[in-house]
């Protein structure tokens, strides 16, 4: 086991693959970091430090620095796993999918539908998502709702470390084309790695990262740790909640959440993504139609307001489920009737 | 240079096969049997065709909504395609797909597509691609986006020219214009008076022009483009003045033509009359000869609606298959 | 009353919205029609017969016809809107929101928030949405349950000729950003239409199409039709179904659905968008929080599978909720238990 | 054509004002008073001054990521800009937007924009809307895009400049070469050799081209390139050759600069240095009347930093107002 940073998870899974498969194919804007500048390639690499030294170690061909075209980025990465590579391309912010989301819905994560199952896309689209940096309305928002709907995509939303390198290693050794969404405000965590070249996490398990019998709390990314805090809490009081971390969105782990609810009869979803049509929703609405008869509470959602996101430091953090949130949230389940 | 009299005959079996592809799927649209939005390559069929002539499987290409000449030419298989069309299950994206979606990666076809601008940024990562792998004994593998001259202004295709050249992948982009996109004229859509091969160079590749009715005017600019490309100088540009016969999509009334327009570009414009008017001639080719595509190329086609009519069709389980590869 | 199809309303409340206020400028391909050709402007209009006519009544310069750039159409609209006019912007199929979506998503739906409230945006985008003509993947989406969720944005949904005119009325006055979206499938559909010049249905006010005490269905659009057709058949059985038409997704009813809830104690939500975040997961999961206690069965959808929108006929007649499925849906919730 | 005493006192203090905001800003941001992602225009303040000096109220501009400039020299209130900096709900977007998203509709500014090429399809709207009121007495109302050599190769702004010659639409696209886009230089980025000017002209719009550190070569260029505009003839394009003083954002290690590169920019292409010895050399202006402006224009930053630490800070219910206006 290694202790590492979750952006050094990012970088050393990505090297670790490119090393292992000359398949694997690096491009994104800044990935390189100084192209066409005194300083020279690999001056400066991408605002995450998510690839630097990778254009030294693995060449031009293999490591593209591209132009402020986000649309060509994502076709081009369509267009390089239809033709047996695996590219994993960088969203610098995962509010861009607005100006390629084309690429993204219609093309890549249809193609082997409509071919008629005659192709394989292996793509991975790294992107950095979430708020807690007071990035405003265009550079905080959340997408894996936008994403997890829609057909022929699958959705990683890794919470530590750890989770990052086995999924994004699942993600890239993956045939169809995956999102990778990185929490920013994650980029510093530090945790505990394995060191086994070949670990991987499947898709569509989640993780149980807190026990209980009295409610279940569903969170990924950033919120995670906020509900592990209010379990803490609540463990302190003699209240057990499951935390569960569900690592994918698209698949989903069904199965882990209505176990969970059978036996605790009470959900709390706690997501980043705006309130209608959100994840959320989508597993309040899950578990209400399949876990109906051991549910003792309404499902309740905690997720920011139906706003854009705001800038203000006390807007921000009023925007965001905080623990407090969380904990009124998982409280007013508890107390129902 | 001159072809041989098998590259010849092959040129316009496939041009042939095109338009007698398309000509009956203009009479059986009108049956209703067949579903959903289709559009004719009719016309055209000397561009995808001088084009594909110089490629192989390896080489990719991707289309527009306006795919099945394309397709053809790339050598996908008639049958299969007419199938697909018909939405039986034994068509090419099991009916799945249909016109807009026709694609067999197998034999470097990369798709028809419904989206306008979408192929060109993917046709440069399978430029991309071949740049990756390196020249083998002819040079670089090439991609090539077809685009019309509606698409030529959609963001994206702008953008992957520009991205080819920056990362001077071999890639061609090859503009179809025929003039209308939908209803609209090009002099009107296209802001340089309608000059796309201009634009194009202005992005900082070479640009060519040919007259896209002459199969071959395609096929000897295609020889050079082709060449400069694949000897690694990066990106290049194609425009072919060409033409549309039928409607934008089958049902459209064409009010947008001028008088005697359709007449005039079906008598003077014709790319198949064009190469039979040609290769006779200058003794290439005898009537006889083209005669004997023509009727074997009927012969095709009709056998392909034949297949497509009895063909399997698909079931309430099928839709679910096919999205992912594991999940 | 007069009698007209639901295209000629979407045609007919434009062009009366024009002749009113000379702010109103409507924009897109082909809106014209025959622009640089020898047949002429208006040549032929639209391809869904919306447009017709307005460019020679309106002139050039309040009818627009553009270029394949539907960034630049939907940016437009939104300069058009900052800077005093109302545009009419139309988006041919509503599956090319993803080449234009950050237009609409963080542009137009986010400046009046990150303005601080200092503007306004009243632009309209028109588009056409929904299954049913074998266009396949890339031409038969729905997308509300995509624009439901991005706050500044208001959507619209209309089910009947009546209810373009209203709701259209309404969207071309309205101060925000409207998404307009026009079911296909629907353009052929008669019926009467008040002929007050004045007509207006307000947003988030959704319409009981059958009423009953059984079951509650809530549905829009292409689908609505089919859910009315279950209800009158349960009729027969002497079952009573609420039918809500929503009308608008956003704002949302949600009173309407509410209090029939709490009489029904069942709910099926019928929609056409995907299942997973989508509106039909929202309405339940709305439904199973703030109705718990009137539930008396799992709250249902009926939507299409998590597959994108097959071409052959047997395919997408599969894949869109049919009667029949609807019809199940139903006597699901009327039996559970 | 010689400007007023009046007029060039005006545009020095614009110019100062900016500058003295930005290097005011780049030393409180370390403090970590100020939240989020600040982008620093020092050093190209010649050329939104250079521009908007041209233009009143009913012309619009709209800025990118990096607006304080673009905000300031079209006339938005310097305190209500810092307030908005500092997130207090008495800044110009009741601290909701923050310096990314800095607007005043009332003045003209369309808003600064964090989506790289976003701006200029809405500018292009803009000018549709001053084409339909048509003219008045000066000629037609413009609207001004201002975008970086980055965010030229975003489709948006491709499709932009199609869509403005197809309609005509008196729209102006003002692209500021300060050579880098984030750590990028622009030769790479740029397929044509970072020449964006005739990339622009290519698009079927006249262009100019001027160096962007001197406001007398800004300010004469936009005034033929206005002249062209307001006169009818559809929109134009200007490149201007500039400076970024900072980083791409304020952290940035700017590794990718040439050794002394920041000083020899500072020394040599100072737009505001290079003003003084102009007008001063001229005798138009003496030293003592800049120096004025200077503690003029360092007292008015001094008084809005004040005010903004001073201004009421938003509440949490602020966080749901001004969603709508009505819903
Ligand atoms: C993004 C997008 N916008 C609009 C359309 C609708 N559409 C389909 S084909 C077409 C015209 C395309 O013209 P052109 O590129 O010249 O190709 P042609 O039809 O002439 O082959 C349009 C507007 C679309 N399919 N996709
Ligand atoms: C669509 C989009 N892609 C990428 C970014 C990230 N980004 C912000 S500024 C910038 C560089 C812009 O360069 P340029 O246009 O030259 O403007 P400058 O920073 O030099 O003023 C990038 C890549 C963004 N904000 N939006
Ligand atoms: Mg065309
Ligand atoms: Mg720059």
């Amino acid at each position: 086991m290694a202790q590492m940073m979750y952006r050094d998870a990012v970088l050393s899974t990505i090297a670790e693959e490119m090393a292992r498969d000359p398949s694997v194919v690096v491009l994104g804007e800044d990935v390189v970091g100084g192209m066409g500048t005194a300083g020279g390639p690999e001056a400066i690499g991408g605002i995450w430090s998510t690839s630097t030294g990778l254009f030294g170690q693995f060449g031009a061909n293999r490591v593209i620095d591209t132009p402020i075209s986000e649309s060509a980025i994502i076709g081009a990465a369509s267009g390089l796993a239809l033709s047996g590579k695996r590219p994993v391309a960088e969203l610098m912010f995962a509010d861009f999918i607005g100006v390629c989301l084309d690429q993204i819905w219609n093309q890549m994560g249809k193609f082997r539908y409509m071919f008629g199952g005659k192709s394989k896309c292996p793509a991975v689209i790294r992107m950095a998502y979430g708020a807690g940096y007071n990035a405003a309305a265009q550079h905080s928002q959340s997408v894996h709702q936008i994403l997890t709907g829609m057909p022929g995509l699958k959705v990683v939303m890794p919470s530590t470390p750890a989770d990052v390198k086995g999924l994004l290693r699942t993600a890239i050794r993956d045939d169809d084309p995956v999102i990778f969404l990185e929490h920013k405000a994650l980029y510093g965590m530090s945790g505990e790695v394995p060191d086994d070249p070949d670990f991987m996490i499947p898709f569509g398990h989640a993780r149980l990262t807190r026990a209980g019998q009295d409610v279940t709390i569903v969170s990924s990314g950033l919120l995670l740790g906020f509900c592990e805090a209010v379990a803490d809490k609540l463990a302190a009081e003699g209240i057990g909640c499951d935390v569960i971390d569900l690592r994918t969105t698209s698949p989903l782990d069904e199965e882990a959440i209505l176990d969970s609810v059978e036996v605790t009869g009470r959900l709390v979803v706690v997501d980043e993504a705006p309130p209608r049509c959100g994840l959320a929703a989508d597993l309040c609405a899950l578990v209400s139609n399949k876990a109906f008869a051991s549910l003792k509470a309404p499902p309740e959602a905690v997720t920011p307001p139906h706003t854009p996101i705001p800038f203000a430091r006390e807007l921000e953090s009023a925007y965001l489920p905080s623990v407090d949130k969380i904990e009124a949230g998982v409280r007013k389940v508890l107390g129902w009737r | 240079m001159q072809l041989s009299r098998d590259a010849l005959l092959r040129a316009y079996r496939r041009m042939k096969v095109i338009r007698e592809f398309e000509e009956r799927l203009h009479v059986e649209i009108m049956t209703g049997e067949i579903a959903g939005f289709t559009h004719l390559y009719c016309g055209q069929e000397a561009v995808a065709v001088g084009v594909c002539e110089h490629l192989d499987a390896a080489d990719k290409i991707i289309s527009t909504h306006r795919g099945h000449g394309h397709c053809l030419a790339k050598g996908c298989d008639v049958t299969a395609m007419m199938k697909e069309i018909w939405g039986s299950r034994e068509g090419l994206g099991k009916g799945k797909g249909g016109s807009m979606h026709i694609a067999d990666i197998e034999v470097g076809m990369l798709g028809a597509n419904g989206i306008v601008g979408a192929g060109a940024p993917i046709a440069v990562g399978a430029a991309l691609s071949a740049k990756i792998d390196g020249p083998g004994p002819d040079g670089l593998r090439v991609s090539i986006a077809f685009s019309g001259d509606g698409a030529c202004n959609q963001g994206t295709t702008f953008e992957a020219m520009n991205f080819a050249v920056v990362t001077q992948a071999p890639c061609i982009f090859v503009f179809e214009n025929n003039h209308y996109s939908e209803h609209t004229g090009v002099d009107y859509a296209v802001g340089t008076a309608g000059d796309i091969a201009s634009r194009a160079e202005a992005f900082g590749m070479k640009a060519w022009r040919a007259d896209g009715t002459d199969f071959f005017a395609v096929h000897d600019t295609m020889r050079e483009v082709l060449a400069h490309v694949r000897a690694g100088n990066g990106p290049a540009a194609v425009e072919f003045d060409t033409e549309r016969f039928f409607g934008h999509f089958e049902g459209d009334p064409q009010r947008y033509r001028g008088p005697g327009e359709l007449d005039r570009i079906r008598a003077e414009r014709d790319c198949l009359k064009k190469f039979r008017a040609s290769v006779t001639a200058a003794g290439l080719l005898g009537d006889a000869d083209l005669d004997a595509v023509d009727s074997e190329s009927l012969d095709a086609i009709e056998a392909a609606v034949t297949a497509a009519r009895a063909a399997a069709r698909p079931t309430a389980e099928d839709v679910l298959t096919d999205v992912y590869i594991s999940y």
